[in-house]
């Protein structure tokens, strides 16, 4: 009940904090609210059982997300200056959504219904089946890494591609038609050196936040966690240390060439476990053949590739931190 | 395990096992080189996977080794195995045709990044089509979508950006309507398996949230098809992408969200909702003729070549859509015949157009005067492109047509306005094909332009006019376009082979 | 008590009105891009709303207890990847604004569209 | 026989698109391009015409492709209305090309080697026309005869004849497509097959009104045979230069127009089934209009060639009306008449084309007396408009006794009506004309001082004056072997 009481709080927080970002004019703000946005949507994750996303969604939606934001405003604009005019037609078409989906719901499993169909059909096969054939604790790490590897192998490469859309976008030297003058980013300030405080505090947070990452990444078979969220815990550490020494730090301690290598060497680690299981005569990414004894070879081909996206992930989120961060001062 | 059974996989992980090394290995030339050894290769794969599927056998591949639903399958039968040949038949030939355009538009710093973001968004197509998984298909989306905007992104004209921006907009409205929809399906059957939804969805007892799940899949689907009026996007994509790009996204994209919603449509919905297909046919009928008409009507007025042919491209859609709607065999076989051959069709247009491009520096149909004489070659293979389009026989546009008006026949009177409504269409078509051919052929060059005396070079000729005769073997030996549709349009409706 | 529990679903209606309507009605990129995720979040509640079982907990099995309930795994599993694909999509289309504010020195697309017809 | 019969239809199709890319090949010496394309003339024609013993023994060579669609496949399947045709075409193709080489050097045309090989490929299809064995085959090659005949009519390339080349491109792909293709996939729907069978394959499989329906969307889905109100391509056609206007009218295109409807009539409906019909009246009236108002709009003309035109037209409804009649004798006299008028239609195109080249002249305002000037000429054009007149001992003669015998039968006298009232237009148009070229003075002086025109295009359009004699009295043969159409 009291879980229940709760969630209401957060999914009203919600909405509240959608509106207002809606109605702020500054973008700033408007980027702000909507890190709060995904914190509060990452506590809801939590209340709901989902521990996984919820950390998933606190690191990248609250935390990377932000930055990102942050660092393209820095090289756009700080204001909303869309007219007022021509909103009925958004106004019709998404209140018409919202009625469809209000409509459709109503007939839909009340929260945490035990008989809903969902928990019915396939989930307990694999809440059944884990500790026999995976044999790991955290059944989301089980079915991610293998009953849905093929997915999460899918998932790695659409953070290489947006990886490869940014560096394609930002990273070459930029073309002389340009319209802004040159030295216009140069005011703002690249690091937040000349701050004591949130640079000291900042420093000695950064060891903690890569070594906790590290603990995601190899406990995940256990608890909470896995390549993601290690790889956006990583990337956050080292984007945490960019803001406080700056960018040119934050490359000098990631060199760019090492994050892309990070990416592309995370993506060709997991299709290569998927090729290997091939060769060894399995089905693509089939686990099992990769050791002698079926849950031995589960194990080992998580770890890989759990591996392998941890490196891409936090890779991916560096680089593309760098290339915008750099972008401004050149 | 052999080999045999294994390609299945091999087509797609062919594909993602090259993207990081073409981009890692930055030395000249090589991106693109392993990239088209890549395509190619998966090419041969989806050639042999059709061999087998031409028999009428459909393949399960189990991902992991695990079985449906609670792994991944792959699940190809003759309409994935004809979108796949499709799909890396159009990606090889556009990188073998851009070797040379390419290296002019993108550049040298920018290459492997670009050719990682090509092999992927065939890897991304081809995962679509070969899946079995309604959530996978979403991931694989995802895949494709990314690596479109970014080789739209690479086009040369600064509104090339602000195109890949509009397109992203609506290409992730569309791929969220599709992840609500799938949402809603898992929320009443508890599985993901297209096939166990298909099974499933049948024993639901309240339909609600079935008819909104099928509203939502199709929308979107809709929407990152083109399909009029959701096309706004894609004019302008094609217009300022890279011409090579172009003649891949053309030829392939928009009809792989076609092939999910057949997909979708028949293995899911068709099966289980009383009068669905009164639905389909309310839906895309409209939607359709609607298209057949704005597309080609826009593409008479249109200045820009290649938005003149994206233009048409929406038009296009709309037969493919109609025959969609008309759930029969002939109607579904001509949908599903025109998805290939209208890839054929615009993809050696759109190559045709590249070359044009090349040596007059602009796509602006006025400006193209005298092209019949100087081009001889590339204009040949336009106006074959163009009476494809129109549906002259001996091109394959003949053969969709024949059964798109086959299966509108069978449907009494108001199939018979159907019949006047594409012919009336592919008339239009006739108007805005010929008002390039009578600039390029008939009309001098003005005298401040700048003559154009070179024909295009080999390299983009030679596969341009491969594209073209295999369009007109397409045309006359319909034993594989025609009978692959027409097992997939059987399979899909139940009827016995 | 049966409306409470469709709360969330109606919390998922209005995230992706609010969200729909940021992208349409503004002209302004990075704020319509903000719509943009927004639009996507609420689809990660309406598939978590989905893995809540009454008295269940996260599904990580522990030794030794028996007769445990647990959350449905799949929903988290699909959603991990959305997340993912959501950040992705954000970042490709935050750079997309930047080069668009290089090329054209806003990110309002209404001036953008005028400047486009000039040309 | 030095190959088997199926050989002899395979080199029928492919030595003029052999000769269009030699022709293509020898591009840049004229003398070698005009040698190729007469050569491939004569050899086609001996190919063609080699079949003729074994049609005239009751021979039908067939050769098949293979299938195109499941079910239907491109073949060839000679009979004797093809064979009438294909042996015309081909036939008229080395008249022609002498002509042309005399006509496009004397004009001093642009683009010629273009103009070779469309024409080239044109007889290729008019050849496949001729031959197909099923609806579909003839469609597809009805289609390339269209469009490789659109850069001959669009051949000058300036504004004006681009336009008027837009229109005939337009109505007749318009046509075919808009009526004609819908017409075959609906008859497909209807038999299961397309195969062109001696007594047709609609019969009992559909009923009235929708026969009507049918018959009237192949009526005017054919636009080559240039029913009223379909006919605005032939006149627009005009701006053509003559060679191709006699392609149009006598070789290849409307032929392949009225033998498409005569095809349709005997070996896809069958003329016993559509008789029993009531709606193929609309037929008989929509060509008896045709006849009789073009005609009338002849009569107005003042532009020698846009006369002929319309001349063509009328002449056109003949056959249709004559194919429409559905008795055995006027199927013939359809068949007869394609020949018959192809020989004089060509004589008086050559003839008018001969005049503009030597005098550059094209109204007929202007050419009182030009018979003094040009008397084999207009001596040539005299017999050609007798023929069209159907006056003994021409050709037309032969055709429009045919033809109404086949209307005496069937009891149909508004087709006699028109035969009549048409005979005495055409009367009215041609001979004030050639009484004035001979009789009166000239009153327009011409730019230069002339005489005939270049010698080849005096020796084809003499030729072609003969032929129409010839046919008068060598008919009787060709008679016999188009009576075998009806043969089930």
């Amino acid at each position: 009940m009291m879980t229940i009481v709760f969630s209401l709080f957060l999914l009203t927080m919600l909405v509240i904090v959608a509106v207002a970002i809606l109605r702020t004019e500054n973008l700033f703000t408007a980027v702000m609210l909507s890190g709060i946005f995904s914190l509060i949507m990452a506590a809801n994750f939590f209340v709901l059982d989902a521990a996984d996303v919820a950390l998933t969604e606190a690191v990248i939606g609250a935390g990377i997300s932000t930055v990102l934001f942050l660092g393209a405003l820095a090289l756009t604009a700080e204001y909303d200056r869309s007219p007022p005019v021509g909103t009925w037609v958004p106004l019709l078409t998404s209140s018409a959504l919202g009625g469809v989906i209000i409509f459709a719901t109503f007939q839909a499993p009340r929260l945490g219904d035990p008989s809903a169909i969902v928990h019915q059909h396939v989930a307990p096969w694999y809440l059944e089946k884990t500790p026999e054939l995976i044999d790991v604790p955290n059944v989301v790490t089980a079915v991610l890494a293998s009953f849905r590897g093929y997915d999460t192998l899918g998932e790695v490469f659409v953070v290489f591609t947006a990886c490869i859309g940014v560096m394609a976008l930002l990273g070459r030297v930029r073309p002389r038609r340009d319209s802004i003058k040159e030295g216009e980013f140069k005011k703002a300030t690249d690091n937040l050196r000349h701050h004591l405080i949130p640079r000291v505090v900042g420093k000695m947070l950064v060891p903690f936040i890569v070594l906790f990452g590290l603990y995601v990444q190899f406990h995940g078979d256990f608890g909470p966690g896995g390549g993601f969220q290690a790889g956006a815990l990583v990337a956050a550490g080292v984007i945490l240390y960019s803001l406080v020494e700056g960018g040119v730090r934050g490359r000098e301690l990631v060199p760019e060439w090492f994050s892309s290598v990070l990416v592309a060497l995370g993506a060709f680690t997991y299709t290569s476990v998927g090729v290997a299981s091939m060769l060894m005569g399995g089905r693509f990414l089939d686990y099992s053949v990769l050791a002698h004894d079926p849950v031995h070879g589960q194990h080992l081909g998580i770890l890989v590739i759990e591996a392998g996206v941890g490196m891409t992930v936090a890779g991916v989120m560096i680089t593309i931190f760098h290339a915008f961060s750099r972008r401004g001062i050149r | 395990m052999t080999l045999y059974d294994q390609l299945p996989a091999l087509v797609v992980a062919v594909l993602l096992f090259t993207a990081p090394i073409a981009y890692m290995l930055r030395m000249h030339g090589f991106p693109w080189a392993a990239a088209t050894a890549a395509v190619v290769t998966s090419f041969i794969v989806a050639c042999s996977l059709a061999a087998t599927a031409i028999g009428g056998e459909t393949i399960i591949y189990e991902m992991g080794g695990w079985p449906a639903p609670y792994g991944i399958v792959l699940h190809i039968d003759a309409l994935s195995a004809l979108m796949a040949m499709l799909i890396t038949g159009a990606s090889s030939a556009a990188l073998i045709f851009g070797a040379k355009s390419l290296a002019d538009e993108v550049g040298e710093e920018t290459a492997p990044a670009f050719f990682a973001a090509w092999l992927l968004c065939t890897a991304g197509l081809v995962g679509m089509v070969i899946t079995g998984d309604a959530f996978n298909i979403f991931v694989f989306m995802e895949i494709s979508s990314l690596s479109t905007y970014v080789l739209i992104s690479a086009g040369p004209d600064r509104r090339a950006l602000i195109s890949t921006y509009r397109y992203i907009v609506m290409g992730t409205v569309g791929a969220t309507f599709y992840l609500i929809g799938v949402g809603f399906l898992y929320m009443v059957t508890g599985t993901l398996n297209t096939a166990d939804l298909g099974a499933r969805v049948g024993q639901v007892e309240d339909i609600r949230l079935v008819l909104v799940a099928a509203g939502f899949v199709s929308v979107g689907l809709a929407v990152k098809a083109a399909v009029f009026p959701l096309h706004s996007w894609m004019p302008n994509a094609y217009t300022f992408a890279p011409n090579a790009v172009t003649v891949f996204i053309a030829a392939a994209s928009t009809k792989v969200s076609l092939y999910v919603l057949i997909r979708v449509d028949y293995a899911i919905f068709q099966n289980s909702i009383a009068n669905h297909e009164v639905q389909l046919t309310l839906f895309l009928v409209p939607l359709g003729v609607m298209a057949l008409f704005a597309g080609s009507l826009l593409a008479i007025y249109e200045k820009n070549l290649k938005r003149l042919l994206a233009y048409s491209s929406v038009s296009q859609i709309g037969y493919i859509a109609l025959g969609i709607a008309m759930t029969s065999v002939a109607g579904l076989t001509g949908a599903i015949v025109h998805m290939f051959n209208h890839g054929l069709i615009k993809g050696g247009m759109f190559m045709a157009v590249a070359c044009l491009a090349l040596r007059y520096r602009t796509v602006n149909v006025a400006n193209l005067a005298g092209a019949g004489k100087a081009m001889p070659w590339t204009m040949a293979a336009f106006v074959m492109g163009g009476l494809g389009l129109i549906g002259v026989p001996l091109t394959p546009g003949f053969i969709s047509k024949w059964y798109l008006v086959l299966a509108a026949l069978e449907k009494g009177w108001l199939g018979a306005l159907l019949v006047a409504v594409i012919l009336i269409s592919s008339l239009l078509a006739v108007i805005y094909v010929w008002k390039v051919i009578e600039v390029a052929y008939f009309r001098e060059p003005r005298a401040n332009a700048v003559p154009v005396t070179e024909e295009a070079p080999m390299v983009m000729l030679i596969p341009t006019w491969i594209v073209v005769l295999t369009g007109i073997w397409f045309a006359l030996d319909t034993s594989v376009s025609v009978g692959l549709a027409s097992i997939a349009a059987k399979t899909l409706l139940g009827v016995a082979l | 008590m049966a409306v409470l529990g469709l709360y969330n679903y109606f919390v998922f209606a209005v995230l992706l009105m609010i969200g729909l309507y940021c992208l349409l009605a503004r002209t302004n990129i990075i704020k319509s891009i903000i719509g943009l995720s927004m639009f996507q979040s609420a689809v990660f509640l309406l598939y978590i709303s989905m893995d809540k079982v009454d008295g269940g907990t996260a599904p990580i099995i522990q030794e030794g207890v028996e007769n445990q309930i647990f959350a449905n795994p799949l929903p988290q599993v699909l959603i991990l990847t959305a997340i993912v694909v959501g950040i992705s999509t954000t970042a490709l289309a935050l750079a997309v604004a930047v080069r668009i504010r290089e090329a054209y020195g806003t990110i309002e697309e209404d001036k953008i569209q005028e400047m486009d017809r000039k040309q | 026989m030095i190959f088997s019969e199926s050989d002899t239809i395979y080199y029928a199709l492919t030595i003029p698109l052999l000769g269009a890319l030699g022709i293509a090949l020898a591009g840049r010496w004229p003398n070698i391009r005009e040698t190729v394309t007469l050569t491939t003339a004569v050899a086609v024609a001996i190919v063609v015409w080699s079949l003729i013993p074994t049609l005239q023994a009751g021979g039908r060579p067939e050769l098949h492709f293979g299938e195109m669609l499941p079910g239907l496949e491109i073949a060839f399947k000679v009979e004797p209305l093809g064979m009438l045709f294909g042996a015309l075409a081909s036939g008229l193709w080395i008249v022609n090309s002498v002509y042309s080489i005399g006509y496009m050097r004397g004009n001093n045309e642009k683009n010629q080697t273009r103009f070779y090989i469309c024409f080239a490929i044109a007889i290729s299809a008019a050849i496949g026309v001729a031959f197909s064995a099923n609806l579909l085959t003839l469609f597809i090659f009805y289609e390339v005869l269209t469009i490789s005949t659109y850069p001959l009519v669009a051949h000058k390339g300036d504004e004006a004849t681009v336009r008027s080349a837009r229109v005939y491109m337009g109505i007749l792909l318009g046509t075919s497509i808009g009526l004609f293709l819908p017409a075959m996939i609906w008859t497909y729907s209807v038999a299961g097959t397309l195969s062109f069978t001696p007594g047709g394959i609609l019969e009992g499989k559909i009923a009235e009104p929708l026969v009507g329906i049918l018959l009237l969307l192949f009526a005017f889905g054919i636009g080559k045979a240039a029913l009223m109100p379909i006919h605005r391509w032939l006149p627009a056609a005009m701006v053509a230069p003559t060679p191709v206007s006699a392609l149009l009218h006598a070789v290849a295109v409307v032929k392949a127009g009225v033998f498409t409807i005569t095809k349709v009539f005997v070996y896809i409906f069958g003329i016993d089934f559509l008789f029993n019909q009531p709606s193929h009246r609309i037929i008989v009236w929509v060509a008896c209009f045709t006849i009789v108002v073009s005609s009338f709009i002849a009569l107005r003309q003042t532009n020698l060639k846009r006369l002929l035109a319309y001349s063509t037209i009328g002449q056109l409804s003949y056959v249709v009306l004559a194919a429409s009649i559905l008795k055995p004798l006027s199927e013939v006299g359809a068949s007869m008449h394609m020949m018959a008028h192809a020989f004089g239609k060509i004589t008086l195109f050559f003839a008018a084309g001969a005049i503009y080249v030597a005098s550059k002249k094209t109204e007929i305002t202007d050419m009182l007396g030009i018979g003094r000037r040009m008397p084999w000429t207009m001596a040539a054009f005299s017999i050609g408009a007798l023929s069209m007149i159907g006056v003994p001992p021409t050709g037309g003669f032969i055709s429009k006794w045919y033809i109404l015998g086949g209307a005496i039968q069937d009891d149909n006298y508004l087709a006699l009506a028109t035969l009549v009232a048409s005979t005495l237009l055409n009367a009215a148009y041609f001979l004030p004309f050639i009484f004035a070229a001979f009789l009166y003075k000239e009153d327009v002086k011409p730019v230069n001082e002339h005489g005939e025109a270049p010698w080849p295009m005096v020796a084809a359009l003499t030729f072609t004056a003969l032929l129409t004699f010839a046919f008068f009295i060598f008919h009787q043969p060709i008679a016999d072997l188009e009576a075998q159409i009806l043969v089930k």
